[in-house]
């Protein structure tokens, strides 16, 4: 653990920081603490608690417990304006610009330059923006509103945003997941001119590279505790990575049944422009093939390509021996296709429907009675009883309204609800993210039940242990191509991480 | 609370859960106040004609509500109720002969759905947010009922058109019973029926109904549709209680319809509300409108009286959403530690 | 839970109380019931006081039910009235066509029912005092005749009200009937639907349309005092005849001003006195005499109000 | 001219373009219509919508709608009917522009305090201001014909000058002052806005008010043009003021405020009843008329949304 020094070239220095979700323990008393002038890496597998805590610094949530301190003066923020003003701005992962505004009014809303003290000055602004651009070395135009600019030009405007800020302490959060070679080069130059002003930058990647070309300093998290830190220098790629995953690492109970031979699920060549470039794949019965990467590197977008949510550029997908029409999810599930989107709360559960209703709203056309249409509560609630047995979901009654489940109780239901069809294919992505362990446990349980059945599944997860103890095979993904091929025992967690991070190809 | 063993038995307990009813408090209470002041008002005729009256725009409003749950709103049933009313009034002497009353109706019907499937088409193929394709095409239908009428009332009263809505059923109006029945209808067609579970699906989130593998284009035709004909229904059953039909009828129908089903408890936002509620808040409306000349309230305090409890009664649920979930959240825990 | 309802019952007791004063008549005495077309309007609010004073003059129990512009609100009204023990029913429709359900449920109650102008509907109701609205047209027209002599060619307008309100078409059809009669051609026929802004507007409209306008008659006065406005900031005041209808409190004082020239003076409130005494002899089953007994109809008087007679329009 | 440059195009000009159309066809059919008082008539029939349409083009820009602006209309001439004899007439129209400003606060707050949706909220504050107006002035306009001057606004000069203050303010506002930029933030994204500091319910309490001023202002304008302290002006004037700001493509998703098309679509709707007026065509024929003139608005703005996205 790192020891709090109280100097003055401490900018922020955070001690014994705890936060919770329902369900979730999100920091367990984390100490984190940014020099002057240095670049301070945060790594950590996904949902290691490293956003919540930016979070936590940039004043979006509020601390259970635990104290900040801004150039040792303790400090609240109640809001992220207030946490601007003591001089930190965060750059977060999901953008969040003002889509009808131009980068121009983007940079500048809040604290506009004022002619004569009350007018906004908008040629000072637009030049201030078109220096700042300049200076970045980058062409955007300033007076177009961003919702017309690429995704990659509006991460480099949020950038922009906050180092024009003038704040002390910058942090960015997986600044690069969008840009192309050229841009990150840009953002070099800037953190390394940013660090000669003595200003501090947080910087948070899973790109080890990255993290090896800028920082001074580095502190690594693993479920919601800090676990190691210090110079850079001290440490190797081997021993990061080793941090990252560090569990004990018992060895956990590998897959021994065969997957089967028989090809369900063929992906040729498929490809994105710019998410993900010459995938192929085959998915045989009764196998569950990973597909691990780190954030960014095209791997959801593949599965709801596959599934037909957004369409793909080139290549072809074929199902059960036949090619499917890349028409829209309909024709996907009426092919026996199933999928789980890794976003629970917006593009999974009916938070104010019930827990029957949401179990089943995908066989109504078979329930219902063939004219009438009528749904017949009987069968409904036999559909969920079958479920609810083998899943042993706990609810107060099946008409309680699925948003007051815990994390774990929603997946069962959605698990419930796509099984329900009678899918022979199934994609599920991050289907343990916030739910915990007991019901992890019973979750892969279940995994391995369909596999017995014949099932396929793709399980796209950044729980490398979870790949581990479910999973035949693994894929890994880089910057939308496929770095690594892992048979069951190639597989290890340093494995993975290493073509997840772009070190070097894996063997198939 | 203890768990009913039976499904019948959960099923009672969910309707009489008195915070889901609050409305109906809201009703026994006004109704109780009035009749204390003036005991003529709680004679059985006077309930009667209450209820009788709470059907026109009771009926409207079950549509309505559909269409908020879907997380819309239809602007145009005001003016579509004065062109269905006005074209049920020019059809039905060469329509009736031929398909009888339950057929024009159906005709009628028919018709607003129509008009609900353009609506419809406008939101989901062309991508018009509801509220203005809903508020064009209100200029549009209104044009359109004046010129069907040539701007002059109609006026139709043969018997069987004036049964429709004066006819009673040992005594009960029967524009009340049809009420009810499209009440009943409603409630099983949101909770019982697949394209009930669709529209609450988009309006709770429209890309997770997407990746449940709903059509939400199809579903928003349906929902405009259903609109129409519930809007319809009601325009037929005006048309015949008024023994005609006025172009000029229905103004500010909608605002009225859209304050009803809030008042029910459906939020504004999509994705919950209940029917039987909605028609609660139509009887509450209802009886607050007779019950001022039951007490010779002044005619223009009347106004504010119901601007005023509109506003107390929205922040009444935006209040009792929050003290439920608090509620609930803090019962979901203890179960949760306790198990 | 009951808090969640509390603002609402509070509403509903607040209301109970603050009514139950003069709802409180003595319970042998008889209730006239007497629904109006609209209070917003002032020709109503006159109607209504003249019933409710002679009402209480004969001795009888009063309730009001204000229609507010609703057919649906007057079918509904009415029946509260019976519901509420109403010995007898006076009605001045916002849709006469629509009287038919209220009818039936007064007879069902055998109470007598008697119409207060716009129309009967065709209904079988007791008696209909009816202001004569194609005569008090003619009138207006007669006005023009005596002020300007015989038209040759002349040009007129009419701003006529909302398409629905049937006995005002009437006025305009009187109107013109004497017009085009003397030689008048009447150049626009406009609805301002019984606005006073949309008076103003289409007024400014009809003079750029014909500038050599000489008179223009409104079917209703809230229509006339807004074309009367447009007249002045034409500054034609001289050369047109602004005519209303009503002899509302507004337009009389525009008379007095000079913006307008005249308006048809119904007498509301002698109307509202004549339904009073008509309900009271029918309840006390005496024989009405009728001025058109097949229709059982009493015309109330029209009478031009002009700056001359001003007075007389005070009712 | 390719697709793409077609609709940039149209956004900045199509309105201009129809406008244009509509005068010349009308000049053609109409002799009349070729005269100075048409221009008058325009001026003086619209500067009301006109006024209240910049109040709420701020208003949707900032995802806020008003439906109360109708019946507030009424409250205000009232107000200033019933005070005209005791502060005379400046007085009272100072003193009703105050009323309205605080009527709108008082929506403003309702809004932002119990967090009720702008158009259910105001959907109940119009039955409350109808109603008061009804029962300050009893039912019964007050008129004020006798009053010196109280045709003061009513002149052209006056009216013209009003029209630009409120269009110069407005513009002033929406583009020169930082407040600008932060309604069209909030209108386009709450969260970034509160992010960067900006205080979102000051934003809607702002909105609110303005919307309210400029309907205060339009009533000022009516009650001196027909000299009455009316109690039933202004029914179904929200939906036109709503209707002049749809038609003037204002994207109803807020942040996309356009000043210069409300005034146009004020413009086109004046222009065609005016002509509809002088053609003596019937009522039904002019609600139709204009019926389908939104219509093809509406879907025209809905192909190229359309377009937009498949490009």
């Amino acid at each position: 653990m790192t020891r709090t020094t109280t100097d003055e070239s401490l900018l922020v220095a955070a001690h014994g920081i705890r936060k919770s979700f329902p369900g979730v323990l999100a920091l367990d008393g984390v100490d984190f603490a940014v020099r002057a002038g240095r670049v301070h890496a945060v790594v950590g597998e996904n949902g290691a608690g490293k956003s919540t805590l930016m979070k936590v610094l940039g004043g979006v949530y509020q601390p259970d417990a635990g104290t900040v301190r801004v150039s040792g003066k303790p400090a609240q923020f109640r809001s992220p304006h207030e946490a601007i003003l003591a001089g930190i701005s965060v750059i977060y992962q999901e953008l969040d610009l003002a889509p009808h505004l131009t980068a121009a009014e983007n940079i500048h809303l809040g604290r506009e330059p004022r002619r004569y003290g009350v007018w906004t000055d908008r040629a000072s602004m637009a030049r201030a923006t078109a220096a700042l651009f300049e200076d970045m070395g980058m062409r955007i135009p300033v007076d177009v509103p961003v919702e017309q600019l690429a995704l990659a030009d509006r991460q480099m405007v949020e950038i922009a945003k906050a180092i024009s800020r003038q704040s002390q302490v910058i942090v960015m959060d997986e600044p690069t997941s969008s840009l192309t070679e050229h841009e990150v080069a840009v953002l070099y130059r800037i953190i390394r001119r940013l660090r000669e002003q003595g200003r501090a930058i947080v910087y948070i990647s899973h790109r080890l590279k990255e993290i090896f070309d800028l920082a001074d300093e580095i502190t690594v998290m693993r479920d919601g505790r800090v676990v190691g830190g210090g110079p850079l220098c001290d440490f190797d790629r081997k021993a990061i990575v080793r941090l990252m995953v560090g569990r004990d690492v018992q060895e956990n109970t590998r897959r021994t049944d065969q997957a089967g031979t028989e090809v369900v699920l063929r992906v040729q060549g498929l490809g994105l422009p710019g998410v993900f470039a010459d995938v192929s794949f085959d998915l045989h019965a009764g196998e569950t093939l990973g597909v691990c990467g780190l954030a960014g590197c095209g791997r959801e977008e593949l599965a709801r390509a596959v599934f037909g949510l957004c369409s793909y550029g080139c290549g072809s997908v074929d199902l059960l021996g036949q090619p499917l029409p890349a028409d829209g999810p309909q024709a996907a599930i009426r092919r026996k296709l199933g999928f789980l989107s890794e976003d629970r709360r917006s593009e999974g559960i009916f938070a104010q429907m019930s827990v029957r209703a949401n179990a089943t709203i995908m066989i109504l056309r078979r329930l219902a009675w063939r004219l009438v249409g009528w749904l017949p509560a009987a069968a409904e609630q036999a559909e969920l009883t079958r479920h609810t047995a083998s899943m042993q979901i706990r609810y107060a009654g099946p008409n309680q309204d699925v948003r007051l489940l815990s994390g774990g109780n929603q997946q069962k239901v959605l698990l419930a609800r796509v099984l329900a069809t009678g899918c022979r294919v199934l994609i599920l992505c991050e289907p343990t993210r916030g739910v915990d362990i007991g019901a992890k446990a019973e979750i892969y349980a279940l995994l391995r039940e369909l596999n017995r059945q014949g099932v396929a599944v793709l399980l796209i997860s950044s729980d490398l242990p979870e790949v581990l103890e479910v999973c035949h095979r693994t894929l890994v993904m880089y910057q939308g191509r496929l770095t690594g091929n892992l048979s069951r025992d190639a597989m290890s967690e340093e494995g993975i991480m290493q073509c997840a991070t772009g070190l070097m190809g894996g063997a198939a | 609370m203890n768990e009913p063993r039976t499904a019948f038995g959960r099923r009672v307990s969910a309707a009489l859960d008195w915070r889901e009813r609050s409305v109906f408090a809201a009703l026994a209470l006004l109704f109780l106040a009035v009749s204390a002041a003036n005991p003529r008002f709680a004679a059985l005729s006077n309930v009667l004609s209450i209820l009788g009256d709470s059907a026109y725009i009771g009926i409207a409003a079950i549509g309505m509500t559909l269409c908020i749950i879907f997380g819309a709103f239809d602007l145009s049933i005001g003016a579509l109720l004065a062109l269905l009313s006005v074209a049920s009034v020019t059809w039905a002497p060469h329509l009736q002969p031929v398909v009888g009353t339950a057929g024009f109706v159906i005709i009628v019907a028919l018709a607003g759905a129509g008009c609900g499937l353009l609506n419809g088409a406008l939101v989901a193929g062309l991508r018009i947010p509801a509220f203005i394709a809903t508020l064009g095409m209100m200029y549009v239908y209104r044009g359109a009922a004046f010129m069907l009428s040539g701007g002059q009332d109609q006026r139709l009263d043969s018997a069987w058109f004036l049964s429709l809505a004066n006819g009673d059923l040992a005594g009960v109006p029967v524009v009340f019973l049809v009420f009810v029945g499209l009440t009943v209808l409603g409630t099983l067609l949101l909770n019982r029926h697949p394209l009930g579970r669709r529209i609450q699906a988009v309006g709770n989130s429209p890309k997770a109904a997407r990746a449940a593998g709903i059509s939400v284009s199809r579903t928003t035709l349906a929902v405009f549709a259903l609109v129409g004909v519930f809007t319809a229904i009601a325009g037929v059953l005006q048309a015949s209680l008024l023994r005609g039909a006025q172009p000029g009828r229905g103004v500010e129908f909608e605002l009225y319809v859209i304050a009803t089903v809030v008042l029910g408890g459906t939020s504004l936002d999509g994705g919950k509300g209940s029917v039987i509620n909605t028609a609660a808040a139509a009887v509450l409306l209802a009886t607050l409108q007779c019950s001022f000349s039951f007490l010779a309230v002044n005619p223009y305090v009347q106004k504010i009286i119901v601007g005023g409890v509109l506003v107390a009664a929205f922040s009444m649920n935006y209040l009792r959403g929050q003290v439920e979930d608090w509620r609930k959240r803090r019962q979901q825990q203890r179960k949760e530690a306790s198990v | 839970m009951m808090k969640t309802t509390g603002a609402l019952a509070i509403v509903a007791l607040v209301l109970a109380t603050a009514g139950c004063g003069d709802s409180k008549s003595s319970s042998q005495q008889q209730i006239i019931g007497f629904s109006v077309y609209d209070m917003k309007y002032e020709f109503f609010q006159m109607m209504e006081k003249g019933t409710r004073e002679r009402a209480k003059e004969l001795g009888y129990g009063y309730q009001l039910h204000d229609q507010k512009s609703d057919e649906l609100q007057m079918v509904s009204g009415c029946k509260s009235l019976i519901n509420q023990g109403a010995a007898a029913l006076i009605v001045s429709p916002i849709k006469p066509d629509a009287l038919g359900a209220v009818v039936d449920a007064a007879q069902k109650a055998e109470i007598p029912v008697v119409i207060n102008d716009i129309g009967g509907g065709g209904t079988p109701y007791h008696a209909i005092i009816i202001s004569d609205n194609f005569g008090g047209g003619k009138l207006a027209g007669q006005y023009v005749v005596d002020k300007l002599g015989v038209g040759n060619g002349r040009n007129v307008a009419i701003l006529k009200c909302e398409p629905s309100a049937i006995y005002a078409i009437r006025r305009g059809e009187g109107f013109k009937a004497l017009m085009t009669s003397n030689g008048y051609t009447v150049v626009a026929e406009l609805s301002a639907h019984s606005k006073t802004e949309e008076g103003y507007a289409k007024m400014k409209n009809v003079l750029a349309g014909t500038p050599d306008l000489v008179a223009v008659f409104c079917e209703n006065d809230p229509m006339a005092v807004g074309a009367a406005q447009a007249v002045a900031e034409a500054g034609k005041t001289a050369q047109v005849l602004v005519i209303g209808f009503n002899a509302d409190g507004v337009a009389i004082e525009s008379i007095r001003a000079g913006t307008m020239a005249a308006t048809v003076a119904q007498f509301p409130e002698q109307m509202g006195r004549i339904s009073a005494e008509l309900t009271d002899k029918l309840l006390k089953k005496q024989p009405l005499q009728f001025d058109d007994v097949s229709q059982r109809e009493i015309f109330a008087p029209v009478k031009l109000i002009t700056q001359e007679n001003l007075s007389e329009a005070s009712k | 001219m390719n697709e793409a440059r077609f609709w940039r195009w149209w956004d900045r000009y199509g309105l201009l373009a129809i406008l244009g159309v509509t005068v010349v066809a009308l000049a053609a059919g109409q002799p009349r219509f070729r005269s100075w008082y048409t221009a008058l008539n325009l001026l003086s029939t619209s500067a009301p919508v006109a006024i209240a349409g910049a109040g709420m083009t701020l208003a949707i820009t900032c995802g806020v709608f008003d439906l109360s602006i109708g019946a507030l209309l009424a409250l205000v001439s009232v107000t200033i009917g019933v005070l005209v004899p005791h502060l005379g007439l400046t007085g009272a129209m100072v003193a009703g522009l105050a009323m309205g400003g605080a009527a709108g606060l008082v929506n403003g707050l309702i809004v932002t305090r119990l967090k009720i949706q702008a158009f259910i909220a105001t959907l109940g504050t119009m039955l409350l201001w109808r109603g008061l107006a009804l029962w300050i002035s009893g039912g019964k306009d007050a008129n004020l014909v006798h009053v010196p001057a109280v045709k003061v606004l009513a002149h052209w000069g006056w009216l013209a000058l009003l029209v630009a203050g409120t269009y110069g303010l407005s513009a002033l506002i929406y583009y020169r002052l930082p407040l600008g930029l932060r309604l069209r933030a909030v209108g386009s994204s709450a969260t970034s806005a509160w992010a960067s500091g900006v205080n979102v319910n000051a934003m809607t309490l702002f909105v609110f008010a303005y919307v309210a001023l400029t309907a205060s202002v339009a009533a000022a304008i009516t009650t001196s043009q027909l000299a009455i302290g009316g109690c039933n002006l202004g029914v179904s004037f929200e939906l036109e003021a709503i209707t002049v700001v749809l038609l003037g493509g204002t994207a109803l998703r807020g942040g996309l405020g356009n000043l210069g098309g409300t005034l146009l679509a004020t413009a086109l709707l004046g222009v065609m009843r005016i002509g509809l007026d002088l053609a003596n065509v019937k009522d039904e024929y002019q609600r139709l008329a204009i019926g389908l003139l939104l219509l093809t608005a509406l879907a025209l703005d809905g192909v190229r949304r359309a377009r937009k996205e498949a490009a």
